[in-house]
């Protein structure tokens, strides 16, 4: 190359040709560039959306968000009332937290700027501080980008052809690869115990799923929960309305994971040999039980776990009470039940069977034998309809059909059955009456959505062909002239809504129709039997309407006398909240007891 | 024979003429360094301790932060080990996409070296342009990504994001704005004396000995041997798109430079091409809860090529939710230190910078 | 394939093919130098693309595993050897590779692994550095930074989601099961 | 999570407070100007001018730096606000910390820092600076800049686009007009304190062969 390089020292020059152009400079700060949709600036919380999950806490791996109270936030179930706070000193601008949030209220905002001399501005409640960012969110995540896993693995189930025909479990619950998977779903938030009346330890026994340690799962499972294989099955689940993956997907099915790990454990003795529950020396304390329900046996349980002499009188000839003789088999199989009332008798609860307090032995002897007497005696009088002719032949209470079929009897309930009512014993009813090969059409008063049953038992029985007739009121049964039924007439309604509270049926006049059926079930709902009380005891029982009044501890206003289960008025009437009773029943004994 | 005296002259970690936080220990006599030491750990940020404390996602977003001027093949490499581990597939469209942005990635990264190789020659009109013209590829990157540099995009499975509307279009646009722009960059750069007196016969990599040094990238190609992991083992969808490496012989910075210049061209090609044959589908195949996401044990190597030369991740896992051992071998880890004390002593002090940027030493992925 | 019956012969080791281009080998600590020159020589495997360590605490073994390229039939060879974590020493390879060099240096720096031989200034990446090797896992990277450095003050309220609930319902988490609550 | 540093209660406003100004000092440069009617015209002249043309050390330190080049050049021409690079530290006025410093980087700033003349000003990028950023538990990096050096104006970020460091050098130039910036003195006036700290984290305080403090 020679020293004078001509052209390589004068092609620079055509740089010169750009001296005319428009520069490309954007002229910051009068003007800017047009931020990106998506870009990811400072964050923005929806804080009436959020639910305090913390999700985005866990994930931040940089330890930038803090959950913290905040004065207008209170907190409810489904709602821990914290709401994350961001440290701008720690933030990453990852994004992540946006990806995983199961409630889609945190997003990120295309502002960016903040520039300060003091260091400790860095701090910011997202939605609070900055509420009008929420016109510039622009990373975020809706139901396809987000990294939380919405839709639940679905629960195989027999066909409904094949369903109807014998009382063979519906739900076949999920296998280990299902479990596992829907196992991962979880956030491990713990919005669920909250609502769980046990407050049972979900996040934790669903990680021990997640983790494949089935055994640690059940263990944990058991430590407050003592027929969790029923709860398993049947649980009313209200655990899965708080789910924090309910907000915009589908919740954990916290219910089939329980019912997956416990029936891992195959019998009592399994059981037995995985929960290994911490028991102690026996002490010189009496307690007595009366009801072998789900309140008395829990009762039962964890005070023998404590070192009590513990015995339980029930007048039926089984134990589990309405969880025996109220729910179906095909929902909740007998083997399942007299396993884990194996393993609790392995336990060292002692159950006395056919022995009806009040006749065979009477309350003051067990009241006054023991230290301590819970009583878990439940509903067993039916609700009657309150309409014409309702002592007919052929009209069943709930109770009395569900008692018969789960006793292994086949009631005479003939080929059209009909039946009055919309929780889940009514449901139950349709489906038992579906299983006897009835034509079954179910009477409520309200629309289909405002049933109070489990919707996947709705699903189920529209799905064996059951006829469902909302808005119907039945105003009459119709009997032939050997007094046996022959039909019902009702009345359809329409709903008003009334000061927005919860809409009303109101009858349409003559709108009479009638509808011939063999049998009518009656499932409005049941109420207690008191007669085993003596009267002075009778007397002193402080009731709410008609039920007993406890107070936290589970404690009548009778001394040393304790009471749970469907029968008191404390929280919802269900096994769970039942089982709850039976457990803080158990605390406050011991701690009245033995003074701790 | 009249010795001049050996001095000691550090160069850096504060000196505008270096390529990143680090520091060269040269022992120059008169202005003919006799050799030099590379001095590292300005830039050691622990990352990957920091990794075995963060689960499979969380881990992925400290990775681009590996190395600044390149961070998506570094992303890329970590989802290809973590689904090399797991055997999880990737979509179609979610390998054009990873595609046009490792691609996008190289070319932000060819604009910026072009205004380093120009600037520490002492010519400073190219930077103004190359360095300009680079915020239209990262304008790119924020539509599609959400971020300039940090994108936090290329993750096990997939991508995080789909090409949002508009974007085809506008980088097509890009594209050919800066086909054109190129002619004017190489006219300034190669056409220009100086530039040519300076680069030509400085900081020669031996052919015989690249491989063996480990050389890699456009330094190798430089020397003329042909190697690129797009193409010797493909990845994304390279496998699917035409394209050639361009090869130059002498294995100085001017053969580094031609290299480049050409690869550049290749890289405009491809994003066209995949920008035409973008299939439909899906972009990301979901991977589990994050928080409870474990992979199975195992160790993976995964390499894709940067602008530097290839990138590799050796990732181990022993089946728990966080990586039990997750390694980088930066391009650089071979050029910015052994090649690198190779090539300078005999070298002009004032070529030191030059050759650092010829050969891309990026420091953060030296220490990590 | 010729390599894995070769290595099998001449050093009684088994490979196995990991992936289209990758082979995977492992072998005693004393054997390493001998395959890796025999690799290098024989079978054109004369790229060191990388060297790492991984630390396995448990098994009180420092992992090193060697990977090698060959630029002509674009195969990888991933060697895996382990060597006593408490008396962690092991051959040096630089007069095979010269960046071998680089990566040693590492090693005995953050894994405090011996190379005799090594002829380099100690500290390479850290300065002053007067704990145990920090990449070694019983180092604890978030304690000792919580140690020396200050965090700034004013984010003290943390609050735990868990915890609040907890407070509300009263629950009682037993000790057995808290090995599985959200960390 | 298990970060918690303290979970029994909720500190005050004022014990919040306190622990700032115990972490570390906040310093105003307002000393410098002076009472008299002419002192002040000629420290607005010198504010004036000194903000005018700030001279940025070439030194990135960190991440941040990456967005440097994209300030400075066309696109975004920092230079309208008199702002551009100088080589050595004894020419430049600001110092920027472009994100975290290992131990080993912050020993060569301070020295950087200290061989700046007055007045000489900092600015803290991105979170890192702040309050550690994403390695808030690496062993190598330091979290809070201002136990070692004092700042000026520090910029959200991670790292800050340059139209945040564009507004971070216009928020300089304000707090320059008004006097408010420049804690050289400070540093001086709290030197054993910053002396302190650093040494507490940089256990090696020499430098290689004969280029010691």
């Amino acid at each position: 190359m020679s020293i004078l390089n001509l052209k390589g020292i004068l092609t620079p020059l055509t740089a010169l040709k750009q001296m005319g152009k428009e520069p490309h400079t954007i002229n910051f700060p009068d003007e800017q560039k047009n931020i990106s949709k998506i870009y990811r600036g400072f964050h923005h919380n929806d804080l009436d959306l959020c639910i305090g999950c913390g999700n985005c806490e866990t994930i931040c791996m940089n330890d930038a968000i803090d959950m913290i109270s905040l004065a207008e936030i209170a907190g409810e179930p489904g709602d821990s009332g914290l709401r994350p706070r961001i440290d701008y000193g720690r933030c990453c601008y990852c994004a992540l937290c946006v990806d995983v949030c199961p409630s889609g209220s945190l997003n990120m905002t295309s502002e960016f700027m903040k520039v300060t001399p003091d260091p400790y501005d860095f701090l910011m409640t997202p939605g609070k501080d900055n509420p009008e960012a929420v016109d510039k969110l622009s990373f975020t995540a809706d139901m396809d980008t987000s990294l939380n896993l919405f839709d639940r693995v679905p629960m195989r189930e027999l066909d409904p052809e094949e369903r109807v025909k014998s009382f063979a479990e519906v739900f076949l619950g999920y296998n280990e690869e299902e479990a596992r998977i829907e196992a991962n779903r979880c956030i491990s938030c713990g919005l669920c115990t909250e609502n769980c009346p046990v407050h049972m330890h979900i996040p934790e026994y669903i990680n021990a799923i997640a983790n494949a340690d089935d055994e640690a799962a059940i263990k944990i499972i058991y430590d407050n929960n003592d027929l969790p294989e029923m709860c398993g099955k049947v649980c009313t689940r209200r655990c899965e309305d708080v789910c924090a993956l309910q907000v915009r997907g589908e919740a954990v099915a916290i219910r089939w994971l329980k019912g997956y790990a416990t029936t891992r454990a195959e019998n009592a003795e399994m059981i037995a040999e995985i929960v290994k529950p911490e028991v102690r020396e026996p002490n010189q304390y009496k307690v007595g039980i009366i009801g072998a329900g789900p309140a008395g046996l829990t009762a039962g349980y964890y005070l023998a776990l404590k070192g009590y002499d513990i015995t339980i009188y029930e007048a039926q000839k089984d134990p589990g009470g309405m969880i025996m003789y109220g729910i179906p088999k095909y929902r909740l199989p007998y083997d399942s039940i007299q396993k884990q009332v194996d393993y609790m008798k392995k336990m060292g609860v002692k159950i006395h069977f056919n022995t009806k307090v009040g006749k065979d032995i009477s309350f003051n002897e067990i009241y006054d034998n023991s230290d301590a007497v819970f009583m878990g005696i439940g509903l067993q009088d039916a609700w009657s309809l309150g309409i014409q002719d309702e002592d007919a032949e052929g009209v069943w209470s709930a109770v009395e059909f569900l008692g018969k079929a789960n006793a292994g009897e086949t009631p005479d309930i003939g080929k059209r059955v009909v039946v009055v009512g919309g929780g889940d014993v009514s449901i139950d009813c349709s489906r038992v009456s579906k299983r006897f090969g009835a034509d079954v059409f179910q009477s409520y008063r309200r629309r289909i959505q405002d049933m109070p049953a489990d919707p996947e038992e709705i699903e189920g029985a529209e799905q064996e062909h059951i006829h469902i007739m909302p808005q119907t009121i039945p105003t009459r049964v119709i009997k032939d002239e050997k007094g046996h039924v022959k039909g019902m007439e009702y009345l359809k309604a329409e709903m008003v809504s009334e000061g927005g509270g919860r809409p009303r049926p109101v009858a349409i006049e003559g709108s009479e129709t009638i509808i011939e059926c063999d049998a009518i079930i009656a499932a409005i709902g049941q109420k207690a039997n008191y007669e085993l009380l003596p009267k002075e005891i009778a007397d002193k029982l402080e009731m709410v309407k008609d039920k007993i009044k406890v107070n936290e501890d589970r404690l009548t206003s009778i001394p040393k006398l304790f009471a749970g289960g469907d029968a008191v008025k404390f929280g919802n009437s269900d096994a769970i909240s039942a089982i709850a009773d039976g457990y803080a029943a158990t605390k406050a004994i011991d701690k009245m007891l033995m003074g701790k | 024979m009249t010795r001049e005296k050996e001095t000691t002259l550090y160069l850096g970690p504060q000196h505008p003429g270096i390529t990143g936080n680090m520091m060269i220990k040269l022992k120059v006599s008169g202005d003919t360094v006799v050799s030099a030491e590379t001095h590292l750990g300005y830039l050691h940020r622990a990352f990957e301790k920091l990794i075995e404390r963060r689960n499979w996602l969380q881990s992925f977003t400290i990775l681009c932060r590996f190395c600044v001027p390149e961070p998506d093949p570094i992303e890329l490499s970590y989802a290809l080990a973590v689904e090399k581990l797991e055997g999880r597939a990737v979509p179609e469209r979610a390998d054009y996409i990873r595609t046009i942005v490792a691609e996008l990635a190289r070319i932000q990264s060819f604009l910026l070296w072009y205004g380093g190789q120009s600037g520490s020659g002492g010519l400073y009109t190219l930077g103004q342009w190359s360095v300009g013209d680079r915020n239209y590829i990262l304008d790119l990157f924020e539509d599609l990504t959400g971020a300039r540099i940090y994108h936090m995009f290329m993750w096990p499975g997939g991508v995080r994001r789909d090409l949002p509307e508009g974007w085809v279009d506008k980088a097509y646009r890009t594209m050919d704005y800066l086909e054109k722009r190129l002619d004017d960059y190489n006219k300034l750069l190669f056409d220009n004396a100086i530039f040519q007196k300076r680069a030509q016969g400085v900081g020669i990599i031996p052919k015989d000995k690249a491989l063996e040094w480990g050389v890699v990238g456009p330094p190798l190609r430089g020397t003329g041997i042909k190697h690129d992991v797009r193409i010797d083992e493909p990845y994304a969808a390279y496998d699917k798109i035409d394209f050639e490496v361009p090869t130059y012989e002498g294995g100085d910075v001017w053969a580094r430079a031609l290299v480049r210049r050409d690869e550049i061209k290749q890289s405009i090609n491809i994003i066209r091409q995949a920008l035409d044959n973008m299939p439909g589908g899906s972009y990301y195949n979901r991977i589990p809860n994050p928080m409870k996401w474990t992979v199975p044990a195992g160790n993976a190597w995964a390499k894709t090529e940067s602008v530097r030369g290839e990138i590799g991740f050796y990732l181990v896992s022993d089946g728990s939710n966080k990586p039990r051992r997750a390694h980088l071998r930066g391009a650089a880890y071979a050029h910015g230190i052994s090649v690198l004390e190779k090539i300078l002593p005999g070298e002009n002090i004032a070529d030191v910078s030059f050759i650092l940027n010829s050969l891309g030493v990026c420091p953060p992925e030296m220490e990590r | 394939m010729d390599l894995i019956h070769n290595l099998k012969e001449v050093f009684e080791i088994d490979a196995k093919i990991k992936n289209d281009f990758q082979i995977e080998v492992e072998a005693k600590k004393e054997l390493v130098s001998s395959i890796l020159l025999y690799l290098k020589n024989q079978h054109g495997f004369i790229h060191l693309d990388h060297m790492s360590c991984v630390d396995w605490i448990e098994d009180e073994v420092f992992e090193l595993v060697y990977i090698v390229w060959n630029p002509n039939t674009k195969k990888t060879v991933l060697l895996h050897t382990k060597i006593d974590r408490n008396k962690p020493e092991m051959e040096n390879i630089d007069t095979i590779w010269d960046q071998a060099n680089t990566y040693e240096r590492e090693f005995r720096e953050m894994y405090g692994i011996e190379f005799p031989g090594l002829v380099a200034e100690r500290e390479f990446i850290l300065e002053g550095w007067t704990e145990m090797p920090p990449m070694r896992r019983d180092f604890d990277t978030k304690k000792y930074a919580e140690e020396t450095y200050a965090t700034r003050p004013g984010r003290e309220n943390a609050e735990d989601v868990r915890e609040k609930i907890i407070k509300r319902t009263g629950e009682e988490i037993p000790d057995f099961a808290k090995k599985y609550s959200r960390d | 999570m298990s970060n918690k540093i303290n979970t029994i209660g909720i500190p005050s406003e004022e014990e919040i407070k306190k622990a700032q100004i115990d972490f570390s000092p906040r310093c105003t440069a307002a000393g410098r100007v002076n009472d008299k009617e002419t002192q002040k015209m000629v420290e607005y002249i010198l504010n004036f001018a000194r903000k005018h043309s700030l001279f940025v050390l070439a030194y990135g330190t960190g991440c941040g730096a990456i967005e440097i080049p994209a300030t400075m050049t066309s696109r975004y021409d920092a230079e309208r606000f008199g702002i551009r690079g100088a080589a050595t530290p004894r020419q430049a006025d600001v110092l920027l910390i472009t994100g975290y410093l290992s131990t080993k980087t912050l020993k060569r700033v301070i020295r950087v820092y200290e061989q700046m003349q007055d007045p000489k000003y900092v600015i803290a990028f991105g979170s890192c600076t702040i309050n550690g950023g994403m390695y808030f538990d690496s062993y190598n990096t330091i979290k809070a800049l201002d136990r070692y050096l004092p700042v000026d104006v520090y910029i959200a970020g991670c790292m800050p686009r340059p139209e945040s460091v564009i507004k971070g050098f216009i928020k300089l130039q304000e707090l320059i007009q008004n006097g408010n910036a420049g804690n050289g003195e400070c540093y001086r006036d709290n030197l054993d304190w910053y002396r302190t700290n650093q040494q507490k984290i940089i256990k090696n305080w020499d430098f290689p062969d004969e280029y010691n403090w």
